[in-house]
């Protein structure tokens, strides 16, 4: 008898290991996101079915990706920090104060001989920057993400429009060596865009840095039980401002993106990023309450975003019914992956 | 044995509550070192002073005979105190492993070496005698005892010097309490320390070397050597009286001596457990027995309609409850105690009145509109029968020690005059003299007429306590008798059957 | 022409210029012309899309494509590529930010597809093949100009401006243009406030500005839509004390105008046809056509239409081809 | 000896109620937010100080009072929102919506003796409707409330536009009867505008919901524990869907307020609603994450950003400095209220 109950608890076992062999394909990036996948799938076909060749061409599907980038790298930031646990509203102004800082030295300061790598340097700094003053009001100052987050929007926009006076400022109007610059981040590597690149570069790094590495698991963990965290000698105020400094840093690198593909900085650059980011993000299925979410997942929930929009332009529809429609889709989407998540889950 | 840890004069004080008050206590190296006293007398906080969580108002701690002022968990973690806390305090989207090496990631360069790291869990969940959970598991998809054992690997995937464990007995069932002390003891012969937190004085007797006894934040006794105190000692030493720890007497009629207030027929949750008859007199306290995992909570939350049932009728008094509907059964006079009372039970940061009258609004409005002060009132009188410490309704459920905080659950249910009451685990965490008042109010509750259904991992609490006891395996009920019929050596067998015996 | 019918006549109604044009309405290649413009958030920049719709509609040999419209430079630029890949004949532009939308509009224009730049320029003159601009610092002229006529030299005269969204460069060349007009007869903007375009955005902007200026004798208000909530403001205040003026010439302004009997007295034109112009020459461009007024060959590189002060006089003139805000 | 414990227990019992009271009154609505009444406080000196009477006039409180009413009565709803664990993103676009439908009701469908008060149920209704939808899909749905809510933004104001054709629908330019109804929400009763009163009473209405009643109770508890809240039988998707009708009608009055002081209906109006309307909640001191919040805090909160606004505009500063200060002085009031806030706790 005790031996078969041995084997039956043997048998158990390879069952429980069977069944979390299918758990992990079921976790695994892409059986969790099953419902996006198959969301984006369907928004291609109605886009395929509606504008034929015209969506199906290469040319499409590098401006859709194009439009993606941008907030694409904005919210891989934006997935870090909320799966931290809070929330950056900041996010646009601070692509407009790094865009407006960015050109304004290129126009103004810089001398001849000053290479076009300050640019970077100045909008990756100007982002950080901002980042930092958020996270640190945030984890020292104890101020609620939302409202801190709200003031660096405020006060960030106001001073890119005292620094640009509230002129867009253009790239080599009277500006040097900003051929370099605009150069690079427009060139295009094996036929895709040094932007589209770009992207996948942050999501990469994103994925890597979320899924491999200590900082990932911390970010989890400071995010889905911050106490626990605490006690297991974690340092989450330090962390917490890190991630502020992150996205302040993905924020940076819109800019340049943005100001290579405007050629200007401007203080309206960026309006409605942190909306599009977070829901880009929420939709990709991170909790808005932290402690879970995927990097493949928002950068699902973008392509999404910017694929509805192409199609629309496509589509010849007006704005209104636009508006509706999105709702719905969104709605949609969600039940969508919903279903199929509770399903592999069980 | 050398002294490892001193700690002299500490004090804490919140807002409102001086919740330590001059505690002195030693510990040495390779001892267990018990922990006693009331809900509240102080214990988890001296141990969150100990692992850096709180700072001490005052006093001294000193480790191996130099000053260690222990500023933060990172600190404490460094001189190796591993701590198991009362709360349960793991990530639940991280998998087992990742919990495990929280802050101590197995990495390089900061990546994190997966391979390693589940090899390593899985030899620490081994050592355990918990092979079966898989170290890929997410943890918030496991059970509490499971859970408690995930943050057993994770103190002692540290270099632990001194291991402190806050009432880890009170989620686990007795056969794994025997496996938690046969690791304990593999410890201390390594020289670790161990501070052992538990209301259950059999287990202190079981494995205690030393004990030191709190009372109302201060130190009452220390060093006692646990062979030469006598029990009936340690509770005057705990709460200044001497209590007979024993059951309220059945009365005579104990069995069917009510009309059938509740009836379940062949409930069934998919995959959890099937074909469960239960008839509750009124009057009548059953209890149900079983290993942790064996699916106790789930029924009785299936039959509260917490959990959609899959098959299977429900009915009070006669009439039958709509499936997977709370509001239902509240309506119909049911009540719960639920098992973890933390995150299903409480408002933590309400008021305690709040949280006791919260099933019974309806009894203080008129027309929607709240008699705050007729709350207050009936709320007190129940925690003062109760004596839930610190006194007073108006202070946040999140201040009060873990017991207390079940008294106030209690309160809820008591303040609802229920037909049914459905009581997990109902004296978890909760010291030796509340705990007797429990029971009395558990059987006076039923002598009023209030069926009861009582679950518990205590085989001693069901057969006391019950008239009538159901045994659970794996999601079936395998046996039903009275409670006199049946000891707890038969009820071991049942639960045990179809384990490999060690 | 005269200088007057610049902006008002082009969409009044199918006669108006066009009239004069003959051959050039007569059915020709088919033409798939690609609109995009900002976000059509208020009255003006409605009818503007509305307009060009209607311009569109008018011939069978023109389909229009109208992107979503939006005020996020990022997504604008895709919508030009996606004209650009959908190969369009030409591309008439509303750009949210003229500066940043030039690298794409160059792109589009390298591809062959000649760009109408409507209302905000782009920073380089190869970006557009046509561009078609109202004044907005003529605004700001003609608004100040009137007052000066009306203080008669009274140099003590407490002027107010409210403005629209202050960070767009047209905000700014229209203060700009009525700063400078005033000094001309030694006045100044003694308050002033910005609002949004909005009906809701004017109301408060209004009520804010009210207070702050216990008296006042003329008020400039940038934009007709946000006129309304202004208007609804200054009733509610009860103050009748002062002059306004309008400005970009909505329906309603103009009926205020007209009857008389509020504060409103005059209105600064802003025309909201211009898109529409652009569809009318994007259409000429590609069948290789001109503008018969002109003895050109070519459709001329540049158009600006002219910002004339309409008044209770002149109301009838304009009110046709006033917009609905 | 007995007897002296006796004493001392009295002694003790008493200091306890002492303390209680000094407590109850820190707990107090008032004591609670002393913070944010000495961060108005602040405010209103640097007003006066800045723009002497012209700040100080009872005329100037009324403008405050005026400006803040519309926002202040979504606020309203929006704090009960938010203490039930939510967030609703579509105020903005619901009193668009409402304020279209319901001047459409006036301008296009009445017949000559219908009374106006066909379009405040119009509003009401709208609102509600709009809430209904989406609490049913929140509760029932599993949407999350962030990714409902920014549907419904979309999809209410694209229907908005539609109905309106995007054009400013004008009360009373071909309307009917519609005078009953602007004499109502323009009149002013004992001096002070029936919008202020609007404002009071529905402040008023929304503390004794919160603070004397089952239903705020319940708020309360799904907003801190939901599953403690079902466990304890409250119907707590029901719940959900109540607090979203609420706001919705809040949506509604502040719909109706609008119109009749724009005397207009437009798709664009409450553009950017859902922000200050959060803002003002959280600067009030509610929780983001459910559970705890107090009505008087979200009008403190409402009170200071219009008063904020008045004073910029008294001292004809730009907007962009308006802007940069506004942020700072958001984490100023923040960071007040909670020294003030941890001091009165101890
Ligand atoms: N964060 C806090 N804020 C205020 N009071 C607190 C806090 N934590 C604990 N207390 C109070 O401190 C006292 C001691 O609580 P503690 O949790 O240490 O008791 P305990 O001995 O562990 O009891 P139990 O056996 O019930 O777990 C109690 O009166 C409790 O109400
Ligand atoms: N959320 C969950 N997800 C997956 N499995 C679960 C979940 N909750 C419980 N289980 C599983 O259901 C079974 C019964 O669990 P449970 O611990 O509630 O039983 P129990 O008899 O009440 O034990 P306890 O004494 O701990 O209350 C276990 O196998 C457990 O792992
Ligand atoms: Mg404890
Ligand atoms: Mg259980």
């Amino acid at each position: 008898m005790s031996q078969d109950s041995v084997r039956v608890e043997r048998a158990a076992l390879e069952t429980s290991r069977e069944e979390s062999r299918f758990r992990a394909v079921m976790n695994s990036s892409v059986g969790r996101n099953s419902g996006l996948v198959i969301a984006l799938l369907i928004v291609c076909i109605v886009g395929a079915a509606t504008a034929g060749d015209r969506f199906t061409s290469t040319d499409n599907a590098l401006t859709i990706l194009r439009l993606a980038a941008t907030t694409g790298v904005v919210s891989i930031g934006m997935t870090f920090v909320i799966i931290g646990g809070g929330i950056d509203l900041s996010v646009g102004a601070i692509v407009a104060l790094s865009s407006v800082w960015c050109t304004t030295i290129a126009t103004q300061q810089l001398a001849e001989d000053t290479h076009w790598l300050w640019m970077v340097a100045v909008a990756l700094l100007v982002g950080a920057g901002c980042g930092l003053v958020n996270g640190i009001l945030i984890a020292y100052g104890n101020v609620v993400a939302f409202i801190a987050t709200l003031a660096m929007l405020a006060s960030a926009r106001g001073l890119a429009e005292i620094i640009s006076d509230k002129k867009t400022q253009i790239l080599g109007a009277n500006g040097i060596d900003v051929k370099g610059f605009k150069d690079f981040f427009t060139a295009d590597i094996l036929g895709v865009d040094v932007q589209i690149w770009l992207f996948a570069l942050v999501a990469v790094a994103g994925w890597v840095l979320l899924n491999r590495t200590t900082f990932g698991r911390r970010t989890v963990a400071v995010g889905g039980n911050p106490e626990a965290a605490r006690l297991a000698g974690i340092n989450v105020r330090r962390h917490t401002v890190y991630l502020y400094v992150l996205i302040g840093v993905c924020c940076g690198i819109a800019a340049l993106m943005l100001v290579a593909k405007t050629t200007t900085g401007s203080s309206t650059h960026g309006t409605g990023y942190e909306l599009d980011a977070i829901a880009a993000v929420v939709i990709g299925g991170t909790l808005l309450t932290g402690g879970r979410g995927t990097i493949v997942g928002t950068v699902l929930g973008v392509l999404i975003f910017s694929t509805l929009s192409i199609i629309f332009t496509l589509n010849n529809r007006s704005f209104s019914e636009q508006s509706l429609l999105k709702g719905a889709i969104i709605v949609a989407a969600v039940l969508l992956q919903q279903r199929l998540a509770s399903r592999s889950s069980t | 044995m050398s002294v490892l840890l001193q700690m002299t004069g500490i004090v804490k004080e919140f807002p409102g509550v001086r919740a330590l008050d001059g505690v002195d206590l030693d510990v040495r190296a390779g001892e267990v070192h018990c922990l006693l006293g009331q809900n509240g007398a102080g214990k988890s906080t001296l141990i969150k002073v100990l692992s850096g969580f709180h700072q001490p108002d005052a006093g001294t701690i000193t480790w191996e005979g130099e000053p260690a002022p222990l500023s933060t968990p990172a600190k404490a973690i460094e001189r190796g105190v591993g701590t198991i806390y009362q709360e349960l305090d793991l990530v639940p989207h991280l998998d087992v492993a990742e919990n495990i090496f929280l802050g101590h990631e197995v990495s390089v360069g900061g990546f994190t070496q997966r391979g390693r790291a589940h090899q390593q869990a899985r030899e620490l969940l081994d050592r355990l005698g918990h092979p079966e959970i898989s170290p890929t598991r997410v943890v918030g998809d496991l059970s509490p005892a499971k859970q408690q054992i995930v943050s057993m690997a994770r103190a002692l995937s540290r270099d632990t010097r001194l291991l402190i464990l806050d009432e880890p007995s009170a989620v686990l069932d007795q056969g794994e309490v025997e496996n938690l002390f046969r690791v304990i003891h593999d410890l201390t012969r390594d020289g670790v320390a161990v501070i052992y937190i538990s209301h259950r004085l059999e287990e202190i007797r079981q494995i205690g070397d030393r004990i030191t006894v709190l009372k109302d934040g201060r130190t009452v006794a220390t060093g006692l050597a646990v062979q030469e105190t006598p029990t009936a000692e340690l509770i005057r030493l705990m709460t200044g009286r001497s209590i007979e720890y024993v059951f309220p007497p059945r009365p005579d009629t104990a069995l069917d001596r009510g009309a059938a207030v509740l009836e379940v027929r062949d409930l069934a949750l998919a995959g959890v457990f099937t074909g469960v008859d239960l008839t509750v007199h009124a009057g009548e306290i059953v209890g149900f027995a079983g290993l942790v995992g064996a699916g106790r909570s789930e029924i009785i939350e299936t039959v509260y309609g917490a959990r959609r049932a899959t098959g299977g009728t429900v009915t009070v008094d006669g009439k039958r409850l709509r499936r997977g509907s709370v509001a239902a059964a509240v309506r119909a006079g049911v009540g719960l105690a639920p098992e973890e009372r933390k995150s299903q039970g409480l408002l933590l940061d309400q008021a305690v009145y709040a949280n006791i009258t919260v099933s019974s609004m309806s009894r203080f409005a008129r027309l929607g509109f709240l008699d705050r002060g007729e709350e207050r009132r009936q709320s007190q009188e129940l925690t003062s029968s109760l004596d839930v410490r610190p006194d007073g309704v108006t202070r946040a459920v999140r201040t009060l020690s873990g017991g207390n905080q079940q008294k106030v659950v209690l309160a809820r249910w008591l303040m609802r005059d229920c037909r049914v009451l459905l009581l997990d685990e109902p004296t978890r965490g909760v010291d030796v003299g509340a705990r007797s008042e429990i029971y009395q109010l558990i059987r006076s509750l039923a002598d009023r007429g209030v069926a009861v259904v009582v679950v518990s991992s205590e085989i001693e609490e069901v057969l006391g306590l019950a008239d009538r006891v159901l045994v659970v395996r794996e999601g079936v009920v395998v046996h039903e008798s009275a409670a006199t019929a049946i000891d707890e050596a038969e009820v071991l067998d049942l639960v045990m059957e179809g384990k490999v015996p060690a | 022409t005269s200088n007057s019918d610049g902006g008002g006549d082009t969409a009044d109604t199918s006669g108006g210029t066009s009239a004069a044009t003959g051959s050039n309405d007569e059915s020709g290649d088919k033409v798939v012309i690609g609109f995009s413009a900002p976000a059509a958030d208020h009255g003006w920049m409605g009818s503007i899309t509305e307009s060009a719709k209607k311009e569109a509609a008018k011939y069978d040999d023109v389909e229009l494509r109208v992107a979503e419209g939006t005020n996020d430079v990022n997504l604008q630029i895709s919508q030009v590529e996606t004209f650009i890949n959908d190969k369009v004949d030409a591309i008439v532009l509303l750009p949210f930010d003229g500066a940043a939308m030039t690298p794409v509009a160059l792109k589009a224009m390298k591809a062959g597809i000649p760009v109408i730049n409507v209302d905000r320029e782009f920073d380089d003159p190869n970006a557009a093949r046509v561009t078609i601009l109202g004044d907005n610092y003529g605004m700001g002229v003609s608004a100040g100009s009137y007052i000066c006529d009306q203080a008669d030299g009274n140099k003590d005269a407490i002027v107010a401006e409210i403005a629209g969204i202050d960070s767009l460069p047209l905000t700014q060349d229209r203060s700009q243009g009525f700063k400078d007009a005033l000094a001309e007869c030694g006045l100044d903007v003694d308050n002033r406030v910005a609002a949004d375009f909005t009906v809701e955005g004017g109301s408060d902007a209004a009520e804010q500005l009210l207070q702050a200026a216990p008296k006042i004798d003329y008020l400039w208000n940038h934009d007709d839509d946000q006129g309304v909530g202004v208007l609804a403001a200054i009733d509610n205040a009860g103050r009748d004390e002062f002059t306004m003026i309008g400005g970009a010439g909505s329906k309603n302004a103009m009926e205020a105008i007209k009857s008389g009997d509020s504060v409103l007295k005059a209105t600064v034109i802003y025309p909201s046809t211009q898109a529409a112009d652009g569809v009318k020459l994007a259409r000429l461009l590609v069948q290789g056509k001109s503008m018969s007024d002109l003895v050109e060959v070519e459709v001329p590189r540049k158009v600006q239409l002219y910002a004339p002060v309409v008044t209770a006089d002149n109301v009838d003139q304009f009110i046709g081809s006033a917009f609905e805000s």
